[in-house]
Parts: C-alpha cells; structure tokens; sequence
C-alpha cells in the first residue's frame, strides 16, 4: 500500500551530509537542524532522563541519552552499609520494580556465605517476584498505548496495578518499596485468605486484558503508530547487549528463568513468548503475552507452593555478618529483561562491591540512541517506553 | 578541594553557551556573550498581594486549582500516577498535571535531589510564576533520607528552595500526597503561602547556597 | 433593533457562550473521568481555573507578538461568534450575521490559528515551534475537507448565508443536510475530530511529544484568555457544524443540546484512539475526508 | 566446559581459576592478553554477550580489577575475565569494537574510577555526574560522608549516645 | 488493517456506565494492612535503650537520648530511640532487631507538616495521634530472627559421668561454639555497667569473632586480672542483665571469658599483655589474704611497679575461691594458672601467715607503705536454732576448706543441708559425690527459706545438684533440729511463706500447721559467712569507722579511717568474685593515688 504521494521518505543522501569517514554530521551552525531536549522534565520520557534531539523538522538525526538525574551513588554507599543495611537502599535502584534488587541482593549475599533458604520462603519470593512482574507489566502494557495519546487503558491500568499493590501491602507491609525479601529468606508468611483475594485480584485483572486487547491491541490506530516504529535488527541483539522482551520480540528465546532456573521456576510450566518483528508493537505483544504467563505462574505457584514452613534460615547475627573473600554473579529476570548484580566480598562486614546491571543499562544508552536516528520525534517516546527503560538502573 | 586551580571560568559551559565571535554575511565581527545576551538578567520582584476580601478569593482559586509541574524528581514520583489514577482521583480536589513549568504553580520535588537534578528543579521553580508553591515528598527532602551521605544527593530542599509543605514518607503514599495537598490548600487560603515573595527577598542566599553545589553554573542567577 | 441593543445582546450572547463553554468542558470532562473510572473535576472546576489563572501575579513576555498572539486567538473565537446566527428564527440572537457570514466565518477560523502562531513562534521554545508547523499544517488539511463540504452545502442551497442554511433544514430531520447531503456532512465531520484537537488528531499539543504545543510558554493572564477563547471557540465551531448539518437551533435549549452532541462526537473518537503521527494525519485528512468531500461536490455538480 | 577452560590455558596465560558460587567460572589473565583473549572467546567459542563490565578496587594492593564477564547463549554459560591494573594513572585497552555497549560501561568507569579507555566513544563525557571537580566518586579512598557532610548542609540537631558510654557516665563516672 | 480495529476500540465507552471506583474520602477511608510499616512507635517500659535499633538503621535515624523520668539503671541504659523522620526509610529493621520487641510501626502513615524540625520524634515520649493504634508492622513470627536468641548448648558431663567425681564438668567451648556464641552479642554495652569490674565485653567479644584471642585477653586484663577464674565461676550479673535476654537466652558472656584465656597458653601471657618489663617505683605495699581483691590488688599494684606482698594464711593462695569452691566447678590448676601469672609480675606470696598472728597489722602498717586488706568472709553463720550446737552439725565453708585441703571429711549416709545459695548448692554438690564415693550413693536433703523461684542460687546450679542425685527442696524454715541418743535424726522444718516484713527487713513467716521431717545424720548449715577481723587490734578498731550493722566504712577508694589501710573485697561488698576483683582494680588506683601524693611530698632523694 505504499502510496508515492504521501510517502514523505527523503532521499537521505542530502542531510546530514556525510565526512570522510561516512559519518554523518549535524552541523547545528547550517540552521537546517534545532536541537531539543526530551526531558529531564518531559511526560514523554520514562522518569528523571533527557534526551538530546538533534531534529530537522520531525525527524531525528541524533540522539544522545542524557543521565545522571538520578544519580544517587548506591554503589559508594554500599561500602558503607552491613549486608543486612544493603537491603532496603538497593531496592531503591529500581523504582518500578524494586523486588528484584531484593532477590538479587539477597541471593547474592546467601552464595556468597553459602546460606540455603528455607523452601517455603523460596516460594514466597517468588510470589513476591511475579507479582512485582504483574504490577510494572500492568503499567507498561497499556501505558505503551499511552506515550502516543491512548492515555485510557493506562488510567485503568494503573487501578488494577493498584490491586495487586493492595496485596502486596497485606504481604509485605509496604506498596511500591516492599522490602519483603531479605538476606536469608523472607519477611512474613502469607496472611490468611491472601491467595483468595490474589486469585480475585488475577480473575479481574483478565478480564481487564481482554479489554486491552479490544482498545489497545486491535485498534487501528494504535497498530499504524507502532509497526514497523523502532525496529532493532537481531544481529543487534548481543552486539548491543540487549535482553528480554527486546531480544524476545526479536525472535531470540532468551528468559533468565528458564534459561538460568532460579527459586523454583524449574518446577512450573512456561514457554518463552516470542515474536520475529522486532518493533514496538511486537515488544508490546510480547509484554501483553508476559501478562498472561504471569498470572498463569502465580496461580501455578499458589497451587505447587507449600502450606507451611520456615521463613528465614539461620544467618549469623546481622549486625556483623561477615562474608569470606569471594565474587558471584546473580541474574534474574526483570519485567524489562535480565538484571543482573556481580557481587565483591572482601572477607568483612561490609561488601566490597556490588555493581547492578540492569537491561536499561545498554536499552536506554546505546540502543535508544541508535534507534531513534532517523525516527520521527513522535515515536521517540514510545520506543523509549518500549524499551522499557528504567533511569534509575542506569544511574543507580 | 580541587585538586586544579585554574580551572577556566566557562569549563563547565556548554559549547553554544560560551563567549564566542561570529562572523556576519557582511564580514562584520560579532562578539557574542550568550549568558548575557540570549537571556534574561532581570531578578525577581516581591509581588505584593493584594488587600482584604479580593485577595482571600483569589486564594480561594489558587487553592482550588492547583496545577502540578509533571516533573518526578526522585522515586517518589511512582506515587504521582496513582495519584491521577482511578482510586485516587485527585482530579477532583482541582489538581492537575501540567507538562510546562509556566502554567503549573506547584512544583513536587518528589524525594531526593541528585546535584544534576537539582539545577533543573531550580530552573523549573524560577520559571513558574508567582504565586508558587513546592511540596516536599519523603524524608530525602527532610534530611537527606537514605541518601545522607550520598556525594551526589542534597540533604535539605529548604536550604535551595522556599517549601511550603513536607510529607513525611518513604515514599509517601497517594493518601498521605493528597493529605498534603489539603494542607498547601489551607495554607494558601490562610494566605502564608509566599513562598515565590520569600524566594525572591532572600534571593541572595538561596542563590549563595545554590551556587556552592552547582558547581558548573551556565545559567543566568536568575532563570526566568 | 438599534446596534446599541444589538451590541448588548451580541455581548449577552457571547457570555453565555462563555458559559456554556465553560460548563461543558466540566461535563465533558467529568465523562471523561466516567470512562476512566474517575469521578472527575467538579463542574465548575473550568471556572476556578479561569479565575486562577487571571489571579497569577506575575507576567513575563517574550515581545510584542507574544502579547498579541492570545489576543488574536480570542478575536478569532469571538469574530466567529460576532458572525454566527445562534438561534434561528430571532431577532436578538443573530449576532451580525450577514449574507456572506459563511465565508468571513471560514476566515475567522484561520485567523486565531495564524494568530496564534505567531505569538507562539515568539515563545521561543523549540515545542512551540514544532506545534505551530504541525498546527497550521494540519489545519490546513482540516479547512479543505470542510471547505469542500461549506461548497457542498452552498450548492445545495444556492447561498453562502448561514441564515438561510438553517432555513433550508427547519421542518423536521428529514430536512437536515445530515440526511438531504451525507456526503458533505461525513467529510465535514471527519474533518471536525481534527479541528477539535481530540485524538487521533492532537498531534499539536500531543503531550507526550511536544508538550504542550504552542502554548508552552503562555501563563497566566495570557493562559486565562487563551482559555477563554477555547470555551468560546469549541462552542460555536459546534454552532457552525450544528447550522450547516443538524437543522440549526430555535431556542437556546437545542442549541445547548446539540452543540454538547456535536463536540461530544470528537471526544467519542478521540477518548478511544491513539493520535497520528503528523505524516499520518494529514494524509488521512487528505485521504478520506478529502474524498468524501469531492465527492458530495461532484454529486450536486452533476 | 572443561574443554574450553583447557583450550584457553593452552593459548592464554591465565592463573587463579576458580568456580564462583552461582556457577561462573573466574580467571585472571594479563592486561594485553585480554583483547585477543575476548575476541577469540567471542568469535570462536560462541560467547556472545557482554554480560558485565565491572571494576573493583581494591585500594590496600594499590589495584584496580576489572572483571569482564561474557556469557554464552547457546550453552548457557558464563566466564569471567578477571584483570588487574595499577592504580595510578589506570588505563586500560578498550573493548567497544567488540561489544558496542561496553562504551557505556567505560564510560561510567572512566569517571567512577578515573580509568581511562582510549578510543572509546564519549569517553571523556559527563555520565552521571555534573560538574564534578573532587576525586572519581567510586575510588574507596573517596569519603563520601565526608564529602557530604561537608558540601549539603545536613540539618543540626542530632546527638546520640552511645549506651555503654552513656550509662558510664551516669554511673561511674569517674572509673 | 480490518473494521474490527476500527470498532473495537469504541467499546472501551462501555466503561462510562460502570461506577467509578475512586476511593471518596482516602485520607480517611484507607487505613494501611495489618502488616503496613508505617510511624513508629515504643513501649517505653519495655525498652531499654540498648540502640540495636541505632546501629542497624542504615540511614543513621535513630538517636538515643536521655528521656526524662527514665532513670539510667542497670540493664537500662536511660536512654531511648528518637527517630528523624528526615532519614528513616520505614524498613522496619529496627523493629525486626529489636532485643526487647518494644519497638513496633503502626500502620499509620499520613503526617504532613510546614516545619521540616517536627520530624523529629521520640516514640513513645512524644505524644503521636498514632500511639494507640494496634495494627502495623511487628517482628514476624518465631523463627525470624536477626540474631540467635538460642544459646550454643555448653558441652558438660552427664550427671551419671560427673557425680562422684571432682573433675571438671563444664568442657568448654570450642572455636566454632566460641565464635557462635560470640556472634550472637548485639554489642550494645549495656554489661558494662552492670558488671562490677566493667570489663569491656562486647569488645573482648568481638576479638572472638575477629578470632584475635590474644586482643581478647589484653582487654580482660584490662579490668580483670583472673579471667580463668573468672571465667568459671563468675557470678555474671552481666548475663542477668543481657538484652537477648529479654526474649531469649542470654549470651554465655562468662563462658566465652573463659574461652579467651583458656585458648591463650600460660607462657605467652607475658608476652602478649607487654608486661615482660615493668619499671618498679621502690615502693611497697602489703595485701593481707590472697582472694580476689588482694590478688587484684597485688596485680594492677605490680603493674604500677610496686612491690607488692601478699600475706596468706593458709599454704595456698587463691582464698575462697580456692577454699570456698568445689574442684568440679573451679579446677586447682586453673586458679594456679592465674596466679603463676600475678606472682611472675614480681608479686611475693607469703604462705601460712596470718596477720594478727605471725605479724601484726601495726608492724605491716610500719614496713610498707600502705596495706590491703581482704581477708573476706570465712566464718560460717549458724541458724542458731535448737540442735545446732551438737558435733554433727558443720558449716558449709569449713567443710569446703577440708575438702580442698584434702583432710578427711565427716560423712554420713543421710545428710541435710541448710541454706539456698550458690555455697549450698557447693558443699551439696561436693558431699554428694563424697557419698557417691563412698556409699555408691546418695542421700541428700538441701532445704532453704526462700521458695523455688526466690532461690538465689544459680538456676542451672540447682537443675545440676537434683540432676546428681541430691534433692533440693526448698521453702521451708528450719525449726530445730531432732537428736535422739547423742545422734541427729533429722531436721524439723515449717513451710515458710514470706521472708521480709513490711519495711523490707529480714522476718520469716512460717506456717506452723504445715511441717515437714527431713531425715538426716548430719546437718551442714549454708546460711551465709561473716568476717574475721581479730587482726584488726582495738586501737586500729578505734580509728577505723565501722557502722551499727559491723561494716568497716571505706571510701570510693576503699581507704579506711586510717589512711594507709585499705579494705576492701568480700568484707564491704559481700561475698563475690567479680566484687573483689573490682574493688582490687579501685584500690589499687587509690593506693596509687594515695601514694603519689605522698610521692609528691617528699621529694625524691
């Protein structure tokens, strides 16, 4: 259907004009570019961030991804900070989801001083996991629609979001920093008719998603703005150190927890959820199918996990855990992709170094920047959002 | 501190801000100064309100519409969406998200400040317009929160900018946000809330302490 | 009727305009906030606004055309209004409409757009700037569809006077250019999404994109009559599309009616839709409406 | 795994290997051998992915580590490349021909660490911080509460007391 | 691109005819869960200041500051947690480490303020709208916890292994137990205090757990010079007064002292306590009895450089502790240990002096230049009831004294003891083994005044002594004692159900109607000792102060009326180790003080 009269391609060998090198340059001096910053404070971009657009009319010809504005030195304070006190400050390295930090962190402490948690707070975090999965995709997935004017099944959303942020409440005694998942197992056992009202919580919450898949999903418009926006080739992939739903739209199986089985996910039944277009409506396709797996994996967890059991394993006293000399990498998979933590400890009480990568880490720096050359500045947004990227994981 | 002394007086400048010549079609020279010449130099005034029945309306209004600068700060900003959201509404009690700072009069720092931050906040409050006011998310703005001792996070927001009312929390919830919104809504009727007046009289010192952080300065003092 | 009581009544009906401007963006926002599952704004929450804004205490400008550039956009709302002929069939409620009102209306149309425009442009910001070559490009591409479907309508009705226009369609549905000229109707209802700014055609003050368009750097007072204008402005562009399609109105009870249905009919698309992008609008726009409205020409030309 | 472990001994200079907890298995090898020694990982043995690039610093041996970490898809395995370099004046070769998204990496290090990477692409940039004019925040001879202490203003008021000394002081004070 | 696309969409308006479910009054609508971490809040009666809470928060919230009307005591510090609200993240770890479960977080959550300074607060003290509010975040259920409240299990004889034998029955710990044990303690130094020496335990301690035995020991003999001793048979009032206490088990503070010196051998004490040279300073002072005090005494005095000599009555030093003791409890070679250790500082023993007998106090007075006196309690107190005065009838101590020194032991199949101390449970113990060796039995009645749960013997002490066979059956007030033919049949006892009167003095109450017959041959009474001041000539007696109750008045110092006597251990603070040793410590500096102001009188030649 390509129509040659509204087919407003340039022939892009007239701007930028390449150098030598075949690199093109943007001579903002030429006066045939502006530059525009998205962001810090821009309802566009996805939290504290800016992005540096250099435009000639809508279309952007470089992007520089600006961070920084969340820079809160996490890394430099965990040297001052036990083990134990690590805990509820790297929860604060990702706002959104901040479960995964807790596991991430508490796994690692628990390789490095070889502590097993007890089974039944296993399963507990992984309750605690999926629904923090639940809770970012039931903001991302209809917000997909929102970053290009579909702000109404975001609003809805964030209601139901709001359901599974009231369970998490009556869990873990906290709504967005639940800080439920500590070094050595858990912090609470499910209160009594918790799976009930979870289960009420799933049962609407599908309903909800059928409605998505009525506005947003197969919506005219929605599927014009978003195929074919954004595309990242899979030899980017790995070249580009890009991670789950990116790489999964991409035709690439690529699941921490299938691939890397931790807590008990070996133990449930779930394939990965691929598609081969590689755009922002494939992304979007591939969340909307995490959806559905999430809420099949909390009711199979609910079902497989046991009644009773321990919560905490035994640690030494927290106040001077003291961790031998060692080094450990501990992954897991976000709503947004792997998150990974290389662990450092040096044999005190203190950890040497914790160092965080999350998928935003090379999502919003190297790829965002290269994906958005040459896309118009409409959708810069929303293959921002559909890279999922996070700020804070990047600055930490 | 610095281990460099002579550091040049623009190091920090953006390329395009720093003092440069251009040269015209005409071959004429032009010196250019951007800081000086592209932007404002003017300093506030103190606004004085007016007197009696028609200035308690006015609060009335200011109150009843307060307009939010949509800019999320810190990780209390995840609790703003709830705020508009269905269950919240804040809608209703007249609060509303506006993305430019010149239309919003209320500016949430929501938790703490990371230096790089803190210059846009700055610059996001100086180019709302008087009446304004600042609401204060979670102990980071308190007294540092988790982040006291953080090289990159300030410890208390007052020393930057005027805050009319503080939510204690970690962060605090939609509730306890809105709760703080009837507060600033009672203190602009009870018409203590000067903040952008307090701002503009004690210039020099909010200025003095701004600039002791912000070390690359490539701004005029006063944004507008 | 002397011009001294005309101009009064002029100045009566343009405050309930005003009003009723007002009023409505309320209860189209309080619906809003229904689908949402909201509860929404009060009703009068558009008045405090009004009021607040008109209560911010300092102003700063950015030159003479961004003075002007409110200024021009109320005069374009009002100018539309001074022309239009509110109820049918009264004396007092006519306005100054005229023989060739119809046209001088289009003109008005464009007029606070352009207005605008440049005011904006003196902004300086970047956004503004995006928004204004959006803006009047899109618009643009909104008149012509309309346009055709006004050439339509004066074919139909051998006359360019919004009066007679009405007259033509009183007596019942069956005489609406709704039913006696679907074709100009569709094309001129497409058309009017765009011109209201709802999605799928907000791609001017699209917030996630250029927020907020052309009136980013507008505050206070100017913000005030910016929204004033706005009141006005959505309620006789509905008065318009109600004169020319939907039988006009005989009393200010269906005029409010069918003007709420009329601007309710953009915010019924534009609640569930995503917006274009600015190369997908104006095709569209170009596209379909266009179309349609070459069409409705083409019928009545045979 | 063994076989790849043996193939690289036998072509790399590698010592103090050592299987971490999570499974990963941990090398050292020697500042130059690195590059060769990740290109022949990433094109002959299919370990695609940078998973990490992360430095450690280890202040008491004058050291800096650098740790590659590169993950194979296809087996699902990781490797860890363990390099040490001095401190002073730290430099070190870059990767991002490699991998592109290691320029990010390099370029937090670069100003967290004060490690240079020549020839990475915006290295010398800003990342994170604005303005920054002390030491690289990351160094551990960096007191970050000092530093903060000294620049923020924290707001006076506090005292505390130390239980034991408390109660000395109330109970035997002069013992 | 098909025509459901187009129309699907619309059906999101079906929306617009549900009912919004926006929350109408949230403030007040919305309470937090049960489990919601919100303010805080403390039971001050419950708290005792021991700033777990402080050193775990990561974000250095918590101060602890003085409260008013809560006065500094033992076990409580006087102290409470103030909580800055502009640092605290509401992780709840203070809750979850808290050793008493005072602290707690309500769930609420809503404070808004104009004043940045009101978000600062003492839960608790100042009055919060949520203080009365139950729900809220509480440490979680049992089996969470940050620390072991469990004592490791110390490994001793089983009762069958251990009750005819004087062999050590508590083993030890070992490395791993020590550092168990060890890592337990929450270092909040609230023993310190209570201890009387003031040993510095949360850092010897640490040096556990650093496994830096040899800085452990330099901190005992900081402020105690018998950590063997010590280590034994302690009566650790810092573990009455352990904060994990309050919900668990106390730490084993004594045991783990005695781990420290137990795993640093006798012959590197020297080196590692740097003691090897000690400047002498020419003067010298004379200790009378070899107990505690004096051997604390003699031991900071000879780190001082004074020549110190100890004057002893019997043919071995180490007093009651030695004396008063059982082997099982307190082994020989362990006291020895110790003492070699003192005596190597240049410390002269004298054996089988008795002061007031072999020399008199007035010519020690003259030869040195000041003298210590600690010659503690050991005369035994009678219940001086009917029947006492018969030859079967012996007190506690002097039996205890035959048995170390290995004299023969009077001994009778039936015997019953008098008295529900840590001494009685002593000569119980010890004749129960005597009896066991020779009968292959046991038959032994312990019997005291005060009830089971008023005993002041140590609780496990009485678990031990039923465990090897002896019965203990307290609470009841010995009435006479029945001799038929010359020979003791028993004891008559009426229950007792009170022990002090009104105004606090000792007045035992007994229940004549219920009486009880213990049957025995021999009765030892166990009631307590008294001192022995017949050293002390009329003339000292005269300018010494001593008070209606027979209590020589000293000062802080332990200096008597006469300057240059010092009193000090078990005669002014009744019978206990770690009493004398900290008096030893104090009198020690005194003396030195004393001394150097005459140092400073009298130029030097």
């Amino acid at each position: 259907m390509s129509n040659t009269i509204f087919d407003w391609k340039k022939d892009r060998s007239m701007f930028p004009e390449p150098d030598k090198d075949g690199k093109p340059v943007v001579e903002l001096d030429s006066q045939k570019y502006i530059k525009v910053w998205q962001g810090p404070n821009h309802p566009g971009v996805t939290g504290n961030m800016a992005l540096e657009l250099t435009i000639s009319g809508d279309e952007v010809m470089e992007a520089k991804t600006h961070v920084g504005y969340l820079h809160r030195g996490f890394e430099k304070l965990f040297e001052r900070r036990r083990y134990m006190q690590c805990f509820p400050t790297s929860i604060r390295m990702c706002v959104p989801e901040p479960d995964i930090n807790e596991y991430n962190l508490s796994r690692g402490t628990e390789l490095l001083s070889g502590i097993e948690v007890p089974e039944m707070a296993g399963w507990l975090r992984m309750i605690a996991l999926e629904m923090a999965r639940l809770q970012v995709l039931l903001r991302t997935v209809p917000g997909q629609g929102g970053t290009i004017g579909l702000g109404l099944p975001a609003q809805w959303g964030l209601y139901y979001r709001e359901l599974i942020l009231d369970r998490f409440e009556e869990l873990t005694g906290g709504r967005i920093y639940h800080m439920y998942i500590l070094p050595g197992g858990v912090r609470g056992l499910l209160p009594d008719g918790f799976k009930k009202r979870l289960e009420d919580n799933l049962v609407k919450i599908e309903a909800f998603m059928k409605e998505v898949d009525r506005v947003v999903y197969s919506n005219a418009v929605f599927k014009k703005r978003t195929k074919g926006i954004g595309v990242v080739p899979p030899e980017w992939i790995d070249q580009y150190g890009a991670t789950g739903p990116v790489a999964r739209a991409a035709g690439y199986k690529r699941d921490v927890r299938k691939d890397y089985p931790y807590l008990y996910y070996d133990r449930l039944d779930f394939d990965y959820n691929v598609e081969h277009e590689s755009d922002v409506f494939a992304r979007f396709h591939v969340r909307r199918k995490d959806v559905d797996t999430t809420i099949d994996l909390l009711r199979q967890i609910m079902a497989k996990m046991p009644e009773k059991g321990e919560l905490r394993a035994e640690t030494p006293n927290v106040l001077h855990w003291k961790i031998p000399r060692g080094e450990t990498l501990v992954r897991c998979e976000s709503s947004r992709g792997e998150y990974l933590f290389y662990m450092v400890a040096d044999g005190s009480i203190y950890p040497r170094r914790i160092n965080l990568r999350g998928p935003s880490y090379t999502h919003g720096v190297v790829l965002l920047e290269k994906l958005l050359v040459n896309a118009n500045i409409s959708d810069v947004s929303s293959i921002m959002v559909s890279l999922a990227t996070c700020p804070p994981e990047i600055e930490r | 501190m610095s281990e460099k002394k002579d550091i040049p007086e623009d190091m920090f400048l953006a390329p395009e801000n720093r003092k440069h010549t251009v040269t015209g079609p005409d071959g004429e020279v032009i010196h250019v100064d951007p800081l000086n010449d592209y932007f404002c130099q003017d300093l506030p005034k103190v606004e004085a309100p007016y007197k009696g029945v028609l200035e308690k309306f006015l609060n009335w209004a200011r109150a009843e519409s307060l307009w939010v600068l949509a800019y999320g700060t810190g990780c209390g900003s995840i609790e703003l969406p709830p705020l508009f959201s269905p269950r919240f509404d804040a809608y209703r009690f007249g609060v509303m998200m506006r993305p430019t700072p010149r239309q919003s009069g209320v500016l949430i720092i929501s938790g703490y400040l990371a230096v790089k931050t803190l210059k846009r906040a700055i610059r996001s409050y100086e180019q709302m317009q008087n009446p304004k006011y600042v609401i204060a998310l979670g102990s980071c703005t308190i007294n540092g929160g988790m982040y006291f001792d953080s090289y990159n996070t300030i410890n208390r927001l007052d020393h930057y900018l005027p805050v009319d009312v503080y939510i204690a929390g970690c962060m605090p919830r939609p509730e306890a946000i809105l709760a703080g919104f009837n507060k600033l809504k009672e203190r602009i009727k009870s018409g203590n809330a000067e903040g952008a007046n307090h701002y503009a009289e004690n210039l020099e010192w909010y200025k003095a302490n701004q600039k002791k952080i912000i070390k690359d300065w490539n701004m005029p003092t006063y944004n507008w | 009727m002397s011009l001294f009581e005309r101009i009064l009544f002029v100045l009566a009906g343009l405050f309930i305009v005003l009003n009723w401007g007002l009023i409505m963006t309320g209860i189209i926002r309080k619906i809003i906030a229904r689908v949402g599952m909201r509860r929404g704004i009060k009703v009068y929450q558009p008045y405090i606004n009004l009021v607040k804004n008109f209560s911010i205490r300092s102003q700063l400008s950015h030159g003479v055309m961004f003075y002007l550039g409110p200024v021009f956009r109320l005069s374009g709302g009002v100018g539309i209004f001074l022309f239009m002929p509110m109820i049918y069939g009264s004396e007092y409620w006519t306005n100054f409409s005229f023989t060739g009102d119809l046209i001088l209306i289009s003109y008005f149309m464009f007029f606070g757009m352009l207005g605008m425009a440049l005011g904006a442009g003196e902004g300086g910001h970047p956004y503004s700037a995006i928004g204004v070559s959006r803006g009047l490009a899109q618009f643009t591409a909104i008149e012509l569809p309309l346009t055709l479907a006004i050439l339509s309508i004066a074919i139909q009705y051998h006359t360019i006077s919004l009066t007679e226009i009405v007259a033509a369609q009183q007596g019942g549905i069956r005489n609406w250019t709704l039913v006696t000229n679907p074709l100009a109707t569709a094309a001129a209802m497409l058309s009017f999404l765009g011109a209201m700014g709802h999605s799928p055609f907000n791609v001017v003050m699209a917030p996630q994109e250029n927020p907020i368009g052309p009136p980013t750097e507008y505050h206070g007072t100017f913000l005030g009559v910016l929204q004033t204008n706005r009141a006005i402005l959505h309620v006789v562009e509905a008065v318009l599309y109600m004169n020319l399609f939907f039988g006009g109105a005989t009393n200010w009870g269906t005029l409010i009616l069918k003007t709420f249905l009329i601007y309710f009919w953009s915010v019924f698309v534009g609640m569930v839709f995503p917006r274009f992008r600015v190369d997908q609008s104006i095709p569209w726009l170009l596209k379909i409406p266009l179309a349609i409205g070459i069409l409705a020409i083409i019928i009545f030309m045979i | 795994m063994n076989e790849i472990i043996e193939h690289i001994k036998k072509r790399f200079p590698v010592y103090e290997i050592g299987e971490g907890p999570n499974g990963v298995i941990l090398m050292s090898v020697e500042a130059s051998r690195l590059v060769p020694m990740l290109t022949s990982l990433k094109t002959n043995h299919g370990y695609s992915i940078l998973v990490i690039l992360s430095t450690v610093d280890w202040l008491e041996d004058c050291k800096f580590q650098l740790t590659y970490i590169v993950n194979n898809p296809e087996e699902k395995r990781d490797l860890g490349i363990r390099v040490f370099i001095q401190r002073e004046d730290a430099e070190m070769e870059s990767i991002h021909t490699l991998w592109e998204h290691a320029a990010t990496f390099q370029r937090e290090i670069k100003e967290m660490f004060g490690i240079n990477f020549p020839g990475s692409p915006g290295v010398d940039d800003q990342f994170l911080l604005e303005g920054w004019d002390n030491k690289p925040p990351m160094r551990r001879d960096f007191d970050t509460k000092k530093y903060a202490e000294e620049t923020f203003f924290p707001r006076p008021g506090r005292e505390t007391n130390d239980p034991a000394a408390y109660m000395k002081q109330k109970l035997y004070p002069d013992e | 691109m098909s025509l459901k696309d187009i129309f699907s969409p619309f059906t999101a308006w079906g929306k617009a005819f549900e009912k919004p479910v926006t929350i109408k009054d949230p403030i007040a609508e919305r309470p937090g869960a049960d489990r919601y971490r919100g303010f805080h809040k403390n039971d001050i009666s419950t708290c005792i200041g021991c700033g777990t809470c402080e050193t775990i928060c990561e974000n250095e919230a918590i101060d602890l500051v003085p409260v008013e009307g809560i006065e500094t005591k033992d076990g409580d510090s006087g102290l409470r947690p103030r909580v800055d609200y502009g640092r605290c993240c509401w992780c709840a770890l203070c809750v979850d480490v808290c050793t008493t479960g005072s602290l707690s977080l309500t769930n609420t959550y809503t404070w808004v303020e104009e004043d940045p300074e009101a978000y600062r607060f003492t839960p608790g003290v100042d009055e919060k709208p949520w203080d009365k509010e139950e729900k809220g975040w509480k440490k979680p259920e049992p089996g969470y916890e940050f620390y072991n409240l469990n004592r490791v299990t110390m490994e001793h004889l089983e009762p069958e292994e251990r009750d005819d034998t004087f062999i050590e029955m508590v083993k030890g710990f070992s490395k791993e137990q020590a550092e168990k044990e060890a890592d337990r303690c929450v270092e909040c130094g609230i023993c310190t205090a209570t201890c009387p020496a003031h040993m510095g335990i949360p850092e010897y301690i640490k040096a556990i757990r650093n496994d830096d035995l040899e800085e452990g020991l330099r901190i005992l003999y900081d402020t105690n010079p018998l950590p063997e001793i010590c280590g034994r048979i302690c009566t650790h009032k810092c573990e009455t007064v352990c904060t994990l206490g309050h919900r668990g088990e106390a730490l084993s503070i004594r045991w783990l002292k005695r781990y420290i010196a137990d795993q640093n051998p006798s012959e590197k004490y020297k080196k590692i306590l740097n003691s090897e040279f000690i400047e002498k300073n020419g003067k010298k002072v004379a200790i009378i009895g070899s107990g505690p005090s004096g051997l604390s005494t003699a031991h900071y005095l000879a780190l001082m450089g004074y020549e110190c000599t100890i004057f002893e009555k019997l043919s071995k030093a180490g007093g009651m502790m030695r004396f008063g003791i059982p082997e099982y409890r307190l082994p020989y070679d362990q006291i020895d240990k110790d003492i070699s250790y003192i005596e190597s500082l240049g410390v002269k023993i004298k054996y089988n002096t008795q002061v007031g007998v072999d020399i008199t106090l007035d010519e020690l007075g003259k030869k040195y230049d000041a003298v210590f006196a600690g010659t503690g309690l050991h005369m035994g107190r009678s219940t001086r009831i009917e029947g006492t005065d018969h030859k079967n009838v012996y007190q506690a101590i002097d039996l205890l004294r035959k048995i170390t020194l290995g004299e023969e032991v009077p001994l009778t199949e039936h015997i019953v003891v008098i008295g529900g101390g840590n001494v009685a449970m002593d000569i119980t113990r010890s004749l129960a083994r005597l009896q066991k060796q020779k009968y292959g039995k046991v038959g032994i009645i312990t019997t005291s005044l005060e009830t089971e749960d008023k005993m002041p013997a140590d609780r496990e002490e009485v678990i031990e002594t039923r465990e090897e066979g002896a019965v203990v059956n307290p609470g009841w007030a010995p009435q006479y004692i029945e001799i038929e033919n010359d020979k003791i049949k028993g004891l008559h006892v009426a229950q007792c159900y009170s022990l002090f009167d009104e105004e606090g003095k000792f007045n035992p109450q007994c229940n004549l109607d219920n009486l009880q017959f213990f049957e025995g041959n021999m009765v030892v009474e166990s009631i307590g000792q008294g001192m022995d001041l017949s050293y002390l000539t009329e003339d000292l007696k005269h300018d010494l102060e001593i008070d209606r109750r027979g209590r020589i008045k000293v000062n802080e110092y332990f200096q008597s009326g006469i300057p240059w006597l010092f009193i000090g251990g078990d005669i002014i603070q009744g019978p206990d180790v770690i009493h004398g040793i900290a008096n030893g410590h104090k009198a020690a500096r005194g003396i030195d003080e004393f001394l150097f102001e005459e140092k400073k009188d009298t130029p030097k030649p």
